[in-house]
């Protein structure tokens, strides 16, 4: 270890003992957003993957284009932890900004690497960590002429050095460069050159690799590294959504985008050319989701994709959906409210508004995926659902999970799959509707699930027609204002809410021991990584903790059946009200005693020692009582 | 409360070319006043669309929340109707459009509908020039809910309680124009002979096509003073020309004299007759009728007629080159890009 | 009686007597809509009350102008039951179209009158019921040219008839049309002739009075009749609100209506004759609450009054005032939903909507009013508690309060009250405090209640201006994206919600004997008189209930303990989702079991009948098992 | 995050008529990206309220959400301000104006903000003529959410992503001054000699002040290409007249050639000083400047400068007849009719 450690301005001894670690750490990147860092640190995170080890990269990005500071944290673990970490093991400091911050966050025994080419603040040396030193301005000052130029291979350079000091395969990296320039050749060899800088440089001043390093497994098998807006955009367009009206807002912009990435090119009608989808940048959120309820009426799939502000706008609309019963999808990519709140951060906090969206008696269908495959997967799913509810389904993702990529298993569709666009009259089952007698009635419960059929327009000459309406209607679809005619509707309204459970996904549970544990632990969306992480963690202490990953809304039999096993359910969330745990208690009518809330709003993802410590500490004061 | 009407049609009703009478075009019985202006325009549109053959099922009638977004219930009851919520018929509409271009999409709305809650989307869909007929029924006021202010009320019009309007109006055609639409008229609930040939030919264009039709509300705003009176209208109305529909593909038998006759002729072929137009008129132009809009105005008149058309309109299907064919009638097939294009995404993934 | 009964077209003998009742009946009236038939019938219980008897009137209206039925109904209760009663004594069956069904609605041994000019329907005669018959359209045929005039009479006729049938004093009558006419005197004669014909017909062909009948009383005291949403209007102007933002939503126009009608007699500048207020009728409803939150940052008290689509559509904005803590005031007169549902029938169904209204962790404070009398405290109260808390407060009045007469507490005003504006700091008190050397922080807890002090713009030259946003900032107003803060500045309005408790109005506890049952009830709003009737008619029935009104939300202590004290605590309320109860179960962490549902929500206001019914059922269940 | 400047004023920094120098007028540090066009009008914002002596306390300053709407951060860190949410300013900014006239009010917005989510507010707000300068900082864009087209991007304009954009745009100042507007003006973010004088002059205008500035967005929108690039409109622009303000009570010092320029004396006495004018350019005619907008962009040019003035505006307190006493003032006695009236109402409901 010789050439590393020394900071060139400070004499002062390392306390501390470097960290080790072989794939199990933390590295962070700091940078000023605007400069290109983005895609040099992804570069990293992947290298690292293809060095067979699972990790989980997050974002922390401000709201704002350019200038402020913005942060990427990769998470190396090779037994296979996916939640965030607290505690920077590497912390890649390319911002002076956020510098004295950046240099604070990291553990004793941690790195820092920073530009060398000017001298650090003396105030911010730490005698317990390991400053790495890279004259990366020198360097590229050097190297490059353009000013533009000098800004982002900076970041490529360090990337190159990281590769030195964790010991990852050049190879990978030579390999990700290919891969990320296909079609723009020319930019190959600059690329790897800038990466051969920072590994040379590294690997001549410092003794690499570092105490804390990457060692090739094969662990990631055949997953897959993507964020989950891609997988809800690419779901959709396996869904067979075609008409999508939207608003941009961060986080969800990216599921829109994605759509159309994948719509342009696996959605075009081979002879013509021409699309075979319409997406409509809408004026505002509350057009985006008319035009959601238009196209799905007119027996189109038809999603938007908004977060909270859109949410709160789009109610009116979703509760003449629930009441005129249309088959909407909407993918709320959740960030931390209330209002603008922190756009760019992370939350579970719109479930209660999502699933009680509008005035009046409302409820709403969610699906809360975990990972991109869910979101993929949960995204398609929903127009099935919606269709065959005939009411909006909203799939919960989040900032976490939708703008960062994670590690997921890979997509699979099945080609035998049909779509089920639930209770549709054709012309020929309305002809034999009448010649049997019958009078078709939008509203009849004919099956007693609560679901009744629909037409749609067009679809015959002279039968099936009837009019839509937010307002009160009896079962031939005809405007009343009778009460009793309003209460038989409105329990229709509950009993298709009830079969509704029988078509949402199951909830994934996690036994601690072969025998159920007299304590349990419910979690959802980006909360389960981080919670089965904890489960593992207590488990260790000798803390069983049986888990229960709900997948979706309304609960169904497992749910209740898994609290009603339990004397003591936590429910882990990213909220402050503890807003699932609101539904779990009076949907299914279970004692607030019973379900301990866990809880972390912070935007930051939540962590597996946040829940540890949250439920230790619970156990312990119940104990004291 | 819908009264549906008995379904008896006479054995000697006249019937169009497709053999359905009139009747055939009607609704349940309206529950609007009686002598309200909008009921008129049901019948209007129940007169366009039999006249002109269409088949009744190929329509599909939105609207947004008030006394004349109650209408579609009155006309065409074998035709799908969505009464959505206050001001938000243009999206609905949009995404219905989206999802199926081939029918013939009706929205009705009123003036509290399109000029305040609703003025952002109907300026969008205007803009985006969907493929529909849209109707304003202008009363000037909030029928439904008894009559207040609208953002259509004319300035200094008396109000039934007696007050003069203090606020400048929204001209829904004028702002339409400056927006880009591709077909603006004006008319009147009590004008049958402009109404009707306007909706037939609004129908037919292949565009957004807007027409503010004044409709007096005679429970609210039929009063001394209101300037969407009856009267009123009468006596202030002017049109820019006599019109004449003529259905594509039907000939013309009608001799027109020439020189104060021009013929439009619409993308489907459909022709348009205007006779004697006002002086200076270019049905062409927008800013030829914008001004004659406002000098009316100014002089307290009101321009009724087709005050422009754009014969070979681009709308929304074409600004994004969808499939012709319906989207919502694509198969599975169609739609879903199957397994292997997915393990070969997967595969970029790693 | 011999001159009564008979109905000219048939011999049919009446089978079961009649009722027989003096000052305990219903009175319904059935008009068609458009006609004019209102005044004249709110003239007849008007003329009730008069007799010194407790009335309690309700309209029963379609979402339409003209020509469709309408009814009104008139429950006179000498005992002091204001709750809609089921089952009519009386029915002034005006509408052919709904004669139907208003003949069968009669209760056996009750009565029918009719418009007998022209035969009455063979098929709706029935032989339990008595058939009065006045040739109306007769007599204003031969009274009166003008059509008008022969419809609009043709109601005052038949209020005189009833007057006579029921033994109502003349003079009450014509002393009711003289207060009417005040300032129109013209129009007093022909009222009191048109009065004068009914009497005088009904005297001469009917043996009067009947078995049901009025007898004068003094049971109202000092008591007003009002309806709640022109209470809610005299309470702001009484509140001080000076900035309005509105747009019509029936059930909810009238207050502002009556705000205007108001203030236009009682808020003018004596000096200029300009107005000391500003209404602004809004685009929609999104507008209204932005012009309340802009005109109460700015220092001036402003609300808005909307109904369940406005409060969907202001969902946003709402979000926005909590976190911006904007002390906003809205009264929601709630109507029957989802979506535009039935727009002219009663129901509580926004409860849920409104306290936790818009994205993220939002929560809200309610008021529940159930008189006129508490709809002009509250909502001039709402102003206090708003200013006091800076956060929306809601008062959840509804169609059923907001548009019918009630009989009320009269309106009292304590001359020596101030405004409570809350804490805010004025151009002194900025100086001594920089005096002090402290700086001012707009969101700094000085007082450590959760609740910070504002300033209002202009206030000071160069102190106490700062930045008021809905994203996430320190305690100086200044953005934020740091965690640590966002989750600070949460649990402090979470303190503030905890605070407010102390402020909200304290729930009204009757007791059912001097100790407490072990059974409860918890009501609120209009189903408060329908429930106090239960209570009586199961003590009568050996079942004691204590009864506790809720009053605001956040709940407070009382009811808590209340709950406490209680093994069962009945909620009765008017909509699907027993939305009040989820609440309690929620915010006082009470065990769902605990809090059995009482609900009626077909549009109709709920009756004690149905609560019994409900109670007696569930108890005869829990009794079973 | 946000950077308080150092608040340190330099002893020689020269000051204006209220003794304050520059620096009091100025803000946090911008976070905007470096050159965007957002930071220019912020400045000139700063440097009209500075050189006009106006007093910062007695100035609000109200936004909506964007990039633009983050700038009321960056300029008179000394008044009240007050970020609303996405394209409602102009509801809030009606709010707080009715609560107190006697302040100036600054609305900023963004060309999403107001021709997009806002278009129903914004168009109503105009009509209502608010006192207020409302100031559009047009990109063509959406900055925040990463440079999707919006509903000014004009026709054919190439984005950043190289397609060209085929929606027709919506002109703010021709629609505001279709709905009434009584002062409309278009700059451009890179022209501080016009938008300074502009900026004094909006805020002198008693009523409803629009100014539609184009404001380059340097990250999503200045490629080669798009039409609201700093050289498309350095290229494009064609002023109807250079200005000059002078406040009122300001002794006019600069000699004026009387043939070519025009005093436009306001509602405070100020005065607008119009120099060479474009040919039957009429400052007091909003029919000649819609003329005149249409004609340049017809021919793809940017008409700019002040287009329309109306020097004797009825601003909405005007119309409702508010006590000139700012309604935010009133004491409980003037606002509580008292219980001696309650009294009488209540005997009047017996
Ligand atoms: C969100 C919402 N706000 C308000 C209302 C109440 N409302 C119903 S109709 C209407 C106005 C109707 O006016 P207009 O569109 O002119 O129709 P008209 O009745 O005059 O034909 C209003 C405000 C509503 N239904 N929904
Ligand atoms: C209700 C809502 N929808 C969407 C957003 C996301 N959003 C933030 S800024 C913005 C557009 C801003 O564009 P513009 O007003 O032109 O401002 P610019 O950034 O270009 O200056 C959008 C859509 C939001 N904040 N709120
Ligand atoms: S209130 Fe007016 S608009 Fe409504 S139905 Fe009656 S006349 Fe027509
Ligand atoms: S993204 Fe565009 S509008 Fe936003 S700050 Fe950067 S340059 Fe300005
Ligand atoms: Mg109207
Ligand atoms: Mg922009």
């Amino acid at each position: 270890m010789s050439k590393v450690i020394k900071v060139n301005n400070t004499s002062s001894e390392r306390n501390s003992a470097s960290i080790s670690g072989i794939n199990e750490f933390v590295v962070k990147f700091a940078n000023i957003n605007g400069t290109g860092s983005a895609s040099a640190n992804n570069m990293f995170a992947k290298a690292v993957f293809r060095m067979g080890l699972p990790i989980s990269p997050k974002n922390i990005f401000p709201s704002n284009i350019q200038g402020l500071p913005t942060w990427y944290e990769v998470r190396v673990s090779e037994k296979g932890y996916l939640a965030r970490r607290d505690g920077i093991d590497i912390m890649v400091a390319m911002n002076p900004q956020s510098l004295a911050g950046d240099v604070a966050s990291v553990l004793p025994g941690g790195y820092l690497l920073y530009d060398s080419t000017k001298t650090i603040d003396l105030r911010l040396v730490r005698n317990d960590i390991t400053y790495i030193g890279l004259p990366l301005t020198d360097i590229c000052r050097r190297e490059y002429k353009d000013a533009r130029q000098r800004q982002l291979f900076k970041n490529i350079i360090y990337v190159g050095a990281l590769a030195a000091l964790l010991d990852i395969d050049f190879t990978v990296l030579t390999g990700l460069v290919s891969d990320q320039f296909k079609g723009k050749e020319k930019l190959i060899a600059p690329n790897i050159h800038a990466l051969e800088l920072g590994y040379q440089y590294a690997n001549k001043n410092f003794s690499c690799p570092l105490s804390i390093r990457i060692e090739k497994r094969d662990l990631v098998g055949d997953k897959i590294l993507i964020d989950g807006n891609s997988a809800s955009g690419l779901g959709a367009v396996y869904g067979g959504a075609t008409v999508v009206g939207w608003y941009p807002i961060t986080p969800s912009t990216s599921v829109i985008e994605a759509f159309e990435k994948y719509a342009k090119r696996l959605r075009i009608d081979p002879g013509t050319g021409a699309i075979n989808y319409a997406t409509v940048q809408a004026e505002d959120e509350i057009a985006a989701i008319g035009i959601v309820i238009g196209g799905a009426w007119n027996g189109a799939r038809s999603f938007t994709a908004t977060s909270g502000p859109g949410v709160s706008l789009m109610g009116e609309f979703l509760g003449l959906a629930y009441f005129a019963e249309i088959p909407v999808v909407l993918v709320d990519v959740q960030r931390a409210g209330p209002s603008t709140g922190m756009p760019t951060r992370t939350q579970q906090s719109d479930i209660t508004a999502a699933a009680y969206s509008s005035h009046g008696d409302t409820k709403h269908v969610l699906l809360f995926p975990s990972t991109p495959k869910e979101c993929f997967d949960m995204t398609a799913d929903a127009f099935d659902l919606a269709e065959r509810l005939q009411t909006p389904v909203m799939v919960m993702s989040d900032l976490d999970l939708g703008m960062n990529d994670h590690m997921s298993e890979p997509f699979e569709w099945d080609d035998d799959r049909a779509y089920d666009r639930g209770k549709v009259l054709s012309a020929e089952q309305l002809d034999e509707l009448s010649a049997n007698g019958k009078k078709f009635g939008r509203y009849l419960d004919v099956d007693n699930d609560g679901i009744c059929y629909r037409t749609f327009p067009g679809a015959h000459p002279d039968k099936g027609s009837f009019f839509t309406r937010g307002s009160s209607r009896d079962p031939y679809a005809v405007y009343t204002e009778d009460g009793a005619e309003y209460v038989a509707n409105m329990e229709r309204l509950i009993r298709k809410f009830e079969t509704a459970k029988e078509y949402v996904p199951k909830p994934e549970q996690k036994l601690a021991g072969k025998r159920a544990s007299k304590r349990g632990v419910i979690y959802y969306g980006t909360s389960a990584a981080a919670t089965e992480e904890a489960i593992d963690l207590l488990k260790e202490k000798g803390i069983n903790l049986d888990g229960l990953r709900v997948r979706a809304f309304p609960f169904n039999k497992d749910v209740e059946d898994f609290i009603e096993k339990h004397d003591t359910v936590f429910v882990v969330e990213q909220n402050r009200d503890a807003q699932l745990r609101s539904m779990l208690i009076n949907e299914l009518e279970v004692s607030p005693k019973q379900l301990p809330k866990v809880l972390n709003y912070d935007g930051s993802p939540i962590t597996a020692a946040c829940i540890c410590e949250n439920i230790l500490e619970q156990l312990t004061e119940k104990e004291a009582c | 409360m819908t009264y549906q009407k008995p379904n008896f049609r006479h054995p000697l009703a006249p019937t169009n070319n497709l053999g359905l009478s009139r009747r055939e075009y009607e609704g349940a019985l309206s529950t609007l006043c009686a002598g309200c202006g909008h009921d008129s325009i049901s019948n209007a549109i129940i007169t366009a669309c039999f006249e002109n053959s269409i088949e009744p099922h190929k329509v599909a009638k939105l609207s947004g929340i008030g006394c004349s977004s109650k209408t579609p219930t009155y006309f065409l009851g074998n035709s799908h109707g969505f009464n959505t919520v206050h001001g938000r018929m243009p999206s609905v509409t949009t995404g219905a459009n989206m999802a199926n271009r081939d029918l013939t999409y009706i929205g009705v709305s009123g003036d509290g509908d399109s000029a305040s809650i609703g003025l952002g989307q109907f300026a969008h869909v205007v803009r985006r020039n969907l493929n529909m007929l849209y109707i304003v029924e202008n009363n000037g006021c909030y029928g439904l809910t008894k009559g207040q202010n609208s953002a259509t009320t004319d300035l200094g019009s008396i109000s039934k309680s007696g007050n003069a309007n203090k606020f400048s109006p929204i001209d829904l055609c004028n702002l339409s124009m400056q927006l880009g639409a591709t077909f603006v008229a004006r008319s009147f609930s009590g004008d049958k002979d402009q109404l009707v040939p306007l909706i037939k030919a609004a129908m037919s264009h292949r565009g957004f096509a807007f027409i503010d039709v004044i409709s007096p509300c005679v429970t609210f705003n039929n009063n001394p003073g209101s300037k969407k009176s009856y009267d009123f209208v009468r006596e202030h109305q002017e049109a820019t020309s006599n019109i004449d529909f003529v259905p594509m593909q039907q000939e013309i038998t009608t001799q027109y004299d020439a020189g104060t006759t021009q013929e439009v002729t619409l993308h489907d072929g459909s022709v348009i007759h205007l006779h004697k137009p006002i002086d200076g008129f270019d049905i062409h132009n927008p800013r030829t009728a914008m001004r004659a809009m406002k000098d009316h105005q100014e002089r307290d008149e009101i321009l009724t007629g087709l005050l422009y058309v754009d014969t070979d309109p681009v709308d929304l299907h074409d600004v994004i080159n969808t499939n012709s064919k319906p989207l919502n009638s694509l198969t599975k097939e169609e739609l879903c890009p199957g397994n292997k294009t997915l393990q070969s995404i997967n595969e970029s993934l790693r």
